[in-house]
């Protein structure tokens, strides 16, 4: 690599990096506020949770013990050098170091996510290949037929898709766990079908919508006139062309599974950051909420830098030699 | 609008029909459905559909057809309001970031990205406790969720159109700055947001409904299908029928405006 | 459950189902949670060993200690690894446990505890020592303990008279002592254990139970393991039949009932109303029912006499009269618990039940509220008086409602605004809705208070209960400040003499009733559904299930 | 310059009779009978909308791309021999790239821009069979004679790029490339000159006729007449999808039968600019001087510039016509943007009417602004898409649009149309009616008739004639000099951001000094002949 190769790398490094300082300390500072001008005393967390009936020496002991009895900027700049720092402080309610809880719940919503997200990509690339290849007044019968489902999908609410599924699927068929089993890659099914069903209908709209548009391309016709089968002009041209969108909206996907994830680990029962959160808000912890978040915002970070990379190697358009020259 | 519907599809004009058929359940719903959304019968509880009741009754024995007909109003008016101010706010943030200097489009970039980090349900939850229960939080956070995409297309329609032959055009003829913005750069960048917001009404009826999961939903008795949705699905073993009416209305409604949607964007100005 | 129903569903979702059960590869062979639900209840046979799986929907304990806080999700587990000074059985008299025998003083300062020979899992010994320390981590500021803190409010000190005699001394006589130390949130811990620091003993609390806690993960489960040296009550060593317990918490009722029937957990609480009544409906599911309705104070919304305009009895009366609770309690509860009409659980030997008081009479509530002075009604049909509207604003906690009592206040929403009331239901959760009720902005509220026998009566409607704690939290939710009904309640609270406390107890509740300050719905309900195992039992103080004799069923 | 006749008893490479193609109920050719045989070039010329791109695609069984199923029937439809009448999709796919290669208009967009040049010239390789099991070079290697033969410089290196990466002639060079690296028979051109600069599509059909004399077969199709009279062997005539006349190249372009044949020939610009000769005043309306403008390349630091007017000189007189002509990348837009004032010269500056111009700050320009107007290059960009002509026309100060539409030979109805629903001639009407509004005093016309039917541009040409005999100042750029010399009274040859000729039109014709305007006369259209035959 160049010397200016060099600069470019350490440069693109310390963008990155000041974006995800910027995000995480906003972040922060957003939770922190919200719960703290929320109304419900955090010194409540340490004492069992909201409608403590513990006598004031108690109370006066806790706050001292987390610091609750500093004025609130002072708590802030605490709350804001534990996030730095990493640190995230100990949570008031379960009275363990925030990272701790952090680190044993991320996996859980780590696994689900991603299996998620690659069954929405699966679903929605095969049902948009299917789409937009079928022949014939069966083919397009069909065809129309997963673009309504498609459709449909999309707009579904998780928790009445999980609910059906439970219902279906664990009580009536009894083939898969409605409960999450460590270890068990079956309970891992229903949830993640829960989370992907509607982003694979998302998703799939906009890929089909870009592949019928490759598809129509004049390369993807001179591609047929080199003799190209159907599948080839799939797989060497247009499918590329197809997903491109479809990755550049990946922080909306990543909304939509967080959130999703929120309301199926509650649904479902499985441990993780989703749940954590919403426990965590219902009695004030602060510290956990704010570390969640800010893993949270981290992992968005992290996201976005995949898919830039997922898009340069997708679009070598987007790689700066060939920018150069089409700018040019 | 009429060129507009010239390129409708078929599925297009379904979605279209479905969605005059909302509007009047929003406009008069007594039309559709006379009774009183909240009239509790608890002796006819729990009765699944017949002619009497097409969706069955509820747990306080409320007619669930009269309900979801009345829960337009409610229903599709969070999916406006939440997209009103999901557009307001990407407004101001899009036009800033498109137009403006260097400095403020990264610096709007940062919001951005700060809202796209804090996914829906967090911003809702956050929201919920600070302002307390009722839909005004979760419509807030839906806004302020659906925000970033908004605004993301909208600095991009904006960079595009300014940096557009028409728009140079118009200098060019001499027109200035402000008239420019009025009268080519706002038509222009906005007209696109016709198609998408039709379908964000429909992606915001779908979150608040999932923000009722959690208890963050309407108040009661609102028929508001999501609350509708959630009391009746602790029934799906034994009273299927209660999700089926909200459930349809949701997924029905949210899928037509998406589809009209798409419609537009794809007969609109692409 | 309706198999034929569902055949639409199941048909649009599984070819859906297919295809994933091709992505998951042999998912349907290593579902360890989803075994084969043929099993049939009468044909089962109870099976020493196994793990049985229990499925709360009540919170996580974010501290496993009851003695911290001290909130009815750590009662649950710490009946099965705690044991307490004294029982209590089924027609509430106090049995012996820890404690084999007392006495107390004439003065009823001075109470003399004989202590059963045990030793705490970790093998400390149970003494006199442990009793002292117990209390004593009870009553530190440090620990942050609120109920079992309560409890023992009138303990001043415990004096080890030697290893096997521990003499606890009063502040003033306290009637309900017993009572107080038959709950799990005094139960007695290992001091060694205690001595660990709250951080590490909030983890895993080590008491003389049947069973030990060995790990948990957040949110998932609490792991517990049999006591192999359990010594019963009656002296017995007799370890539990189970090889442990795998504690998990599913949060929403629908997937608890959902895990029980595909059989992945065997034991459920807190079952939604509709899914009790279809497994007691229908023998072929398996499911046994437990009905164990929590002692203390009946579900009941108060209202709050402190603020108009519940300040008024005839507000408040035909509120009441106009509410018309009882067709909804029928439906919505499908014949699993029954209309009260007392203050107390239908368990407490001496609630007093006045049915009369209850009856509805909407022309009744009119013409209350007519005199009352509330005789207009503005364009929603609500009354003004004064220009302001009859508003009764009800904040409803959305974490201890079930969705069948939510239902029943939107049943009592439609009734009483036939009367003229706006009764605002405002669901929010459990942080927001202390904060509502220590800010008084609320004029009705459920919240249920348990607690073992009728000294609940004093907490819930002394006009004490009206000062808040240093949280904001004050237990009166009523309001009643009633100096007859305070002298009534101490006087209960202190008496050495049984039939007197009876009596007061009576006209306390006669008072309570009388005034209009709660409409009574129904019993605390605790509910527990068991598929899979039998010997599942409740004990008699907090209504918490035990484990002892539990068996899976194969 | 024609090649001697080949043998015409051989077998033709492609043999249709009677084809006919309809899309649903629209029956778009109807009857069309071809032959070409190997060594020889058929064009296929036609008015717009006479199905020549039809023709091209169902050629090789892709008449149906773009939507709508297509019926294609044939008495005949054979290439190289093969019967292809009712082939299925698989039969023509073992056709397709082997026997006939196809090479599209928009190399752009015929590329695949994610691809690199050697992955799609090699396509073809790998779907006819496999290359290596039929005894020929390695794949690497066919890609880079296929480049070569195509003319590219440096094949290597051009097979690493992408296709975004490459100058539009070299596109299609290397989609011409990705056609013949099979060596088919036959090789069917849809438009492969209409998007490039007169000297790249001279190069171009340098390059087609050389593959026509090594032995391949070629079916033209294209618009532009110039093309057919470089290469073309016979020509048929195509309008509302039949053969109107058919015939030797020469012949048809000097003796045409047919009225379709004859209009496209009489449409096409060529000869001096006719009488009477305009009033010129003599008065400078617009003036540059020492006109420089350098843009900074990007992420090449400040040393990395590319300049793009290098101290250009130029005035333009009271109701003149002056051409700026050039290749691509000569500076004429830069140019054109200078001399409106739509971005300020590093160097130099522009005055109108004598007055500072260039030098003002845009909101004391805005007033003058009317004086001088645009017709800019891409016209329906330039034209909001969510206003009708009426308020276009109004936006630009025209008080009576009916009228104005009236002066470009527009009926009033058109003033209700929407931009896009015009065609390209009407469009370019419009603009020229929009710049007129104001009633300018000078009229920059950006390329006004390159995107345009010969019909069309004919059309054009003479409004702008007549625009100009009403007083107004002309600049006219273009890179088609016979277009120039059609319109203007004097010409500014640019070359590398330099002006390398300036003078009368008709004496830079006859005696171009530059080797760069020699080049640009050589490659403008022959048939409209240097001498103006």
């Amino acid at each position: 690599m160049s010397g200016s190769g060099v600069r470019a790398a350490a440069g693109w490094v310390l963008r990155t990096l000041g974006r995800a300082l910027t995000v995480v300390v906003v972040t922060a500072t957003v939770v922190f506020l919200a719960l703290r001008l929320a109304g419900g005393d955090p010194v409540e967390a340490v004492l069992g949770g909201p409608g403590s009936q513990a006598g004031p020496e108690a109370v006066a002991a806790a706050r001292a013990q987390y610091g609750l009895d500093l004025p609130l900027w002072q708590q802030y700049l605490v709350q804001l050098r534990n996030v730095l720092t990493l640190d995230l402080g100990d949570s008031y309610a379960r009275r363990v170091p925030v990272s701790d809880l952090l680190t044993a719940q991320l996996p859980a919503t780590a696994v689900l996510a991603l299996t998620s997200l690659a069954l929405a990509w699966v679903i929605a690339l095969a049902v948009a290949v299917l789409a937009t290849t079928a022949r014939g007044r069966l083919g397009r019968a069909a065809a129309r037929v997963l673009r309504g489902g498609e459709l449909v999908a999309s707009v579904l609410p998780h928790f009445w898709l999980g609910a059906v599924l439970i219902v279906v699927f664990a009580s009536t068929l009894h083939w898969f766990p409605a409960t999450s089993t460590p270890g068990s890659p079956a309970s891992l099914v229903l949830p993640t079908v829960t989370l992907a069903v509607p982003l694979a209908g998302f998703l799939g709209q906009l890929v089909r919508d870009s592949l019928e548009e490759a598809e129509s391309a004049p390369f993807a016709t001179t591609a047929r006139a080199r003799g190209a089968s159907p599948t080839r002009v799939l797989g060497r041209h247009t499918l590329r062309h197809a997903v491109l969108p479809a990755v550049s909206l990946s922080g909306w996907a990543f909304g939509s599974l967080l959130s999703g994830a929120v309301v199926v680990e509650v649904l479902f029962g499985r441990p993780g950051l989703g749940r954590l959160l919403v426990d965590a808000t219902l009695v004030r912890d602060v510290p956990v909420v704010v570390g969640a978040v800010v893993v949270v915002a981290l992992a968005y970070v992290v996201l976005t830098v995949v898919v830039e990379a997922l898009e340069l190697a997708l679009d070598p358009r987007r790689r700066a030699g060939d920018a150069l020259v089409a700018a040019a | 609008m009429r060129r507009a519907l010239r390129g409708f599809t078929p599925g297009a004009w379904v979605a279209l029909a479905v969605v005059v058929v909302m509007l009047v359940m929003v406009v008069a719903p007594g039309l559709i459905a006379p009774g009183d959304p909240t009239a509790i019968a608890p002796r006819e509880a729990f009765e699944p559909p017949s002619l009497a009741h097409p969706f069955g009754t509820d747990e306080s024995g409320r007619d669930v057809w009269t309900r979801v007909v009345h829960g337009a109003v409610s229903s599709l008016g969070v999916g406006l309001q939440a997209t009103v101010i999901g557009v307001a706010l990407a407004m101001v943030l899009g036009f800033a970031a498109g137009l403006g200097p260097r400095w403020l489009d990264a610096g709007i970039a940062r919001v951005v990205e700060v809202l796209y980090a804090l996914p829906t349900m967090v911003l809702a939850l956050l929201l919920v406790t600070v302002r307390g229960p009722g839909l005004a939080a979760s419509v807030l956070a839906v806004g302020l969720a659906t925000a970033p995409g908004y605004a993301r297309i909208l600095r991009s329609r904006v960079r595009g159109v300014a940096t557009s032959g028409y728009v140079a055009a118009a200098r060019l003829d001499g027109l200035a700055p402000a008239r420019v913005l009025t009268r080519h750069i706002a038509p222009n960048a906005l007209w696109p947001l016709v198609a998408v917001l039709t379908l964000g009404i429909g992606q915001a009826v779908v979150w608040v409904a999932g923000l009722s999961f959690l208890g963050l939903g309407a108040l009661p008795p609102s028929p508001e299908w999501g609350a509708m949705l959630n009391a009746g699905r602790v029934y799906l073993t034994t009273a299927w029928w209660l999700t089926v009416g909200p459930g349809l209305a949701i997924t029905v409604t949210a899928a037509a405006l998406t589809a009209l949607g798409r419609a537009f964007g794809r007969v609109g100005v692409a | 459950m309706r198999r034929p129903a569902l055949l639409p569903l199941t048909a649009t979702l599984a070819s859906a189902a297919l295809l994933l059960a091709a992505c998951s590869g042999t998912a349907g062979d290593d579902a360890s949670g989803a075994p084969d639900a043929s099993g049939d209840a009468g044909a089962a046979t109870p099976s020493a060993g196994g793990t049985l799986v229990y499925a709360s929907g009540d919170a996580e304990p974010t501290c496993l200690d009851p003695h911290v806080g001290g909130n009815y999700p750590q009662a649950l587990l710490a009946s099965q690894f705690l044991e307490p000074l004294v029982g209590r059985d089924a027609d509430g008299t106090i049995t012996p446990w820890l404690a084999t025998e007392w006495t107390t003083s004439d003065d009823g300062l001075t109470w003399d505890f004989t202590l059963a020979e045990r030793t705490f899992t970790d093998g400390t010994a149970f003494d006199a020592e442990a009793v002292k320390a117990n209390v004593e981590h009870l009553k530190d500021p440090a620990t942050g303990s609120s109920t079992g803190y309560l409890a023992l409010a009138k303990v001043d000190s415990v004096e080890v008279v030697d290893a096997q005699h521990a003499r606890f001394h009063l502040s003033e006589p306290d009637a309900a002592l017993l009572e107080s130390l038959s709950q799990p949130w005094t139960a007695m811990e290992s001091p060694t254990g205690i001595a660990r620091g709250t951080d590490a003993n909030c983890l895993a609390p080590v008491g003389t139970g049947p069973f030990v806690v060995t790990g948990s993960t957040p949110q998932q489960q609490v792991d517990l393991v049999r006591n192999d040296d359990y010594v019963r009550p009656d002296g017995t060593a007799e370890p539990a039949l189970l090889d442990g317990i795998t504690w998990r918490f599913l949060p929403d009722a629908a997937t608890r009932y959902a895990a029980l029937i595909s059989g992945e957990v065997q034991v459920i609480d807190n079952p939604q109303p509709d899914t009790i009544a279809a497994a007691d409906a229908d023998s072929s599911l398996g499911v046994e029912h437990i009905d164990a309705p929590r002692p203390g104070s009946v579900n009941r919304i108060e209202l709050n006499s402190g603020q108009a305009p519940f300040d008024d009895l005839a507000v408040r009366e035909a509120f009441i009269r106009a509410a018309d609770p009882e067709p909804g309690i029928e439906t919505l509860f499908a014949g699993v618990t029954e209309r009260s009409f007392s203050p107390l659980a239908s368990v407490e030997p001496l609630a007093y039940s006045d049915p009369d008081l209850f009856t509805t009479d909407v022309e009744a509530a009119n013409a209350l509220l007519d005199q009352a002075g509330w005789t207009t009604r503005d364009a929603d049909g609500v009354r003004t008086k004064d220009g302001n509207r009859l508003t009764v604003r009800m904040p409803v906690s959305t974490n201890q409602s079930v969705a069948a009592e939510q239902s029943l206040f939107e049943q009592i929403q439609a009734n009483v605004a036939g009367v003229g009331f706006e009764l605002v239901l405002e669901p929010m959760d459990l942080g927001a809705w202390y904060t509502a009720l220590g800010n008084k902005e609320y004029e009705a509220v459920s919240a249920p208070y348990t607690k073992v026998g009728p000294d609940v009566l004093r907490i819930l409607y002394h006009s004490d209960g009206t000062v808040p704690a240093p949280s904001g939290y004050f237990a009166n939710h009523a309001f009643v400040r009633d100096a007859e009904l305070d002298a009534w309640l101490d006087e209960a609270a202190s008496t050495q003499d049984d039939d007197r406390r009876a009596e007061l107890v009576q006209q306390a509740q006669q008072r309570v009733l009388e005034g209009f300050y709660i409409l009574p719905l129904y019993d605390q309900q605790n509910h527990f559904l068991v598929r899979g195992a039998t010997g599942v039992d409740v004990l008699h103080t907090v209504s918490t299930p035990t484990f002892v004799d539990a068996s899976l069923t194969s | 310059m024609l090649t001697p006749a080949p043998v015409r008893d051989a077998e033709p490479v492609l043999a249709v009779a009677d084809l006919r193609v309809s899309f649903r109920s629209l029956e778009v050719l109807r009857g069309l009978d071809l032959r070409v045989h190997a060594g020889e070039c058929l064009a296929v010329v036609g008015p717009s909308g006479a199905g020549k791109s039809v023709l091209a695609r169902s050629l090789l069984g892709l008449a149906g791309e773009g939507g709508a199923p297509a019926r294609v029937a044939a008495a005949t439809l054979r290439i190289a021999g093969r019967d292809l009448r009712g082939a299925r999709e698989r039969d023509w796919r073992r056709v397709r790239g082997r026997h006939v290669g196809l090479v599209l208009q928009d190399a752009l967009g015929s590329l695949d821009p994610l691809r690199t040049v050697h992955a799609e010239v090699a396509e073809t390789l790998h779907t006819s069979g496999r290359p290596a099991a039929r005894g020929s070079a390695p794949v690497g290697e066919r890609v880079r004679d296929a480049l070569a033969r195509a003319g590219l410089p440096e094949p290597d290196v051009v097979a690493r790029q992408r296709p975004g990466a490459l100058s539009g002639g070299m596109r299609q060079r290397a989609l011409i490339a990705s056609a013949i690296v099979a060596e088919p028979p036959l090789l069917v051109l849809d438009e492969p000159t209409t998007a490039l600069d007169a000297t790249v599509a001279a190069d171009v059909l340098a390059l087609l006729g050389r593959l026509r004399d090594a032995g391949t077969a070629l079916l033209l199709v294209t618009h532009d007449l110039g093309a057919v009279a470089r290469i073309a062997d016979r020509v048929v005539v195509l309008a509302d999808g039949r053969a109107v006349e058919e015939g030797p190249t020469a012949r048809v372009l000097t003796e045409p039968h047919h009225a379709v044949t004859r209009g496209l020939l009489a449409a096409l610009p060529r000869g001096p600019k006719p009488p009477p000769a305009p009033v010129i005043g003599t008065d400078v309306l617009l003036a540059g001087h020492g006109l420089r403008r350098t843009y900074p390349l990007p992420g090449r630091g400040p040393r990395g510039a590319r300049t793009a007017v290098d101290g250009v000189a130029v005035t333009v007189r009271r109701g003149e016509a002056l051409g700026i002509v050039g290749e691509s990348g000569s500076g004429k837009s830069t140019l054109t943007r200078l001399l409106l004032a739509a971005e300020r010269p590093d160097e130099g500056t522009v005055e109108l009417d004598r007055a500072p111009w260039s030098d003002l700050p845009e909101a004391r320009r805005r007033a003058r602004r009317a004086r001088i107007r645009l017709v800019p290059q891409d016209v329906l960009a330039s034209m909001d898409p969510r206003r009708d002509v009426r308020r276009i026309l109004r936006d630009a100060g025209a008080s009576n649009p009916v009228a104005l539409l009236a002066r470009v030979h527009l009926g009033p109805e058109v003033a209700d149309r929407m931009p896009r629903s015009l065609s390209g001639g009407q469009r370019q009407r419009v603009a020229i009616a929009r710049a007129l509004a104001a009633d300018p005093e000078l009229l920059v016309l950006d390329e006004p008739v390159s995107a345009l039917d010969v019909a069309v541009q004919a059309g054009i040409l003479d409004l702008l004639r007549e625009v100009q005999d009403a007083g107004t100042a002309l600049v006219l750029v273009s890179h088609d000099l016979a277009v120039v010399r059609r319109l203007c009274d004097r010409v500014l040859v640019l070359s590398e951001g330099r002006v390398v000729e300036e003078g009368a039109v008709e004496t830079v014709w006859a005696q171009p000094r530059s080797e760069v305007t020699r080049a640009l006369l050589a490659a403008a259209s022959p048939v409209g002949g240097r001498g103006g035959r």
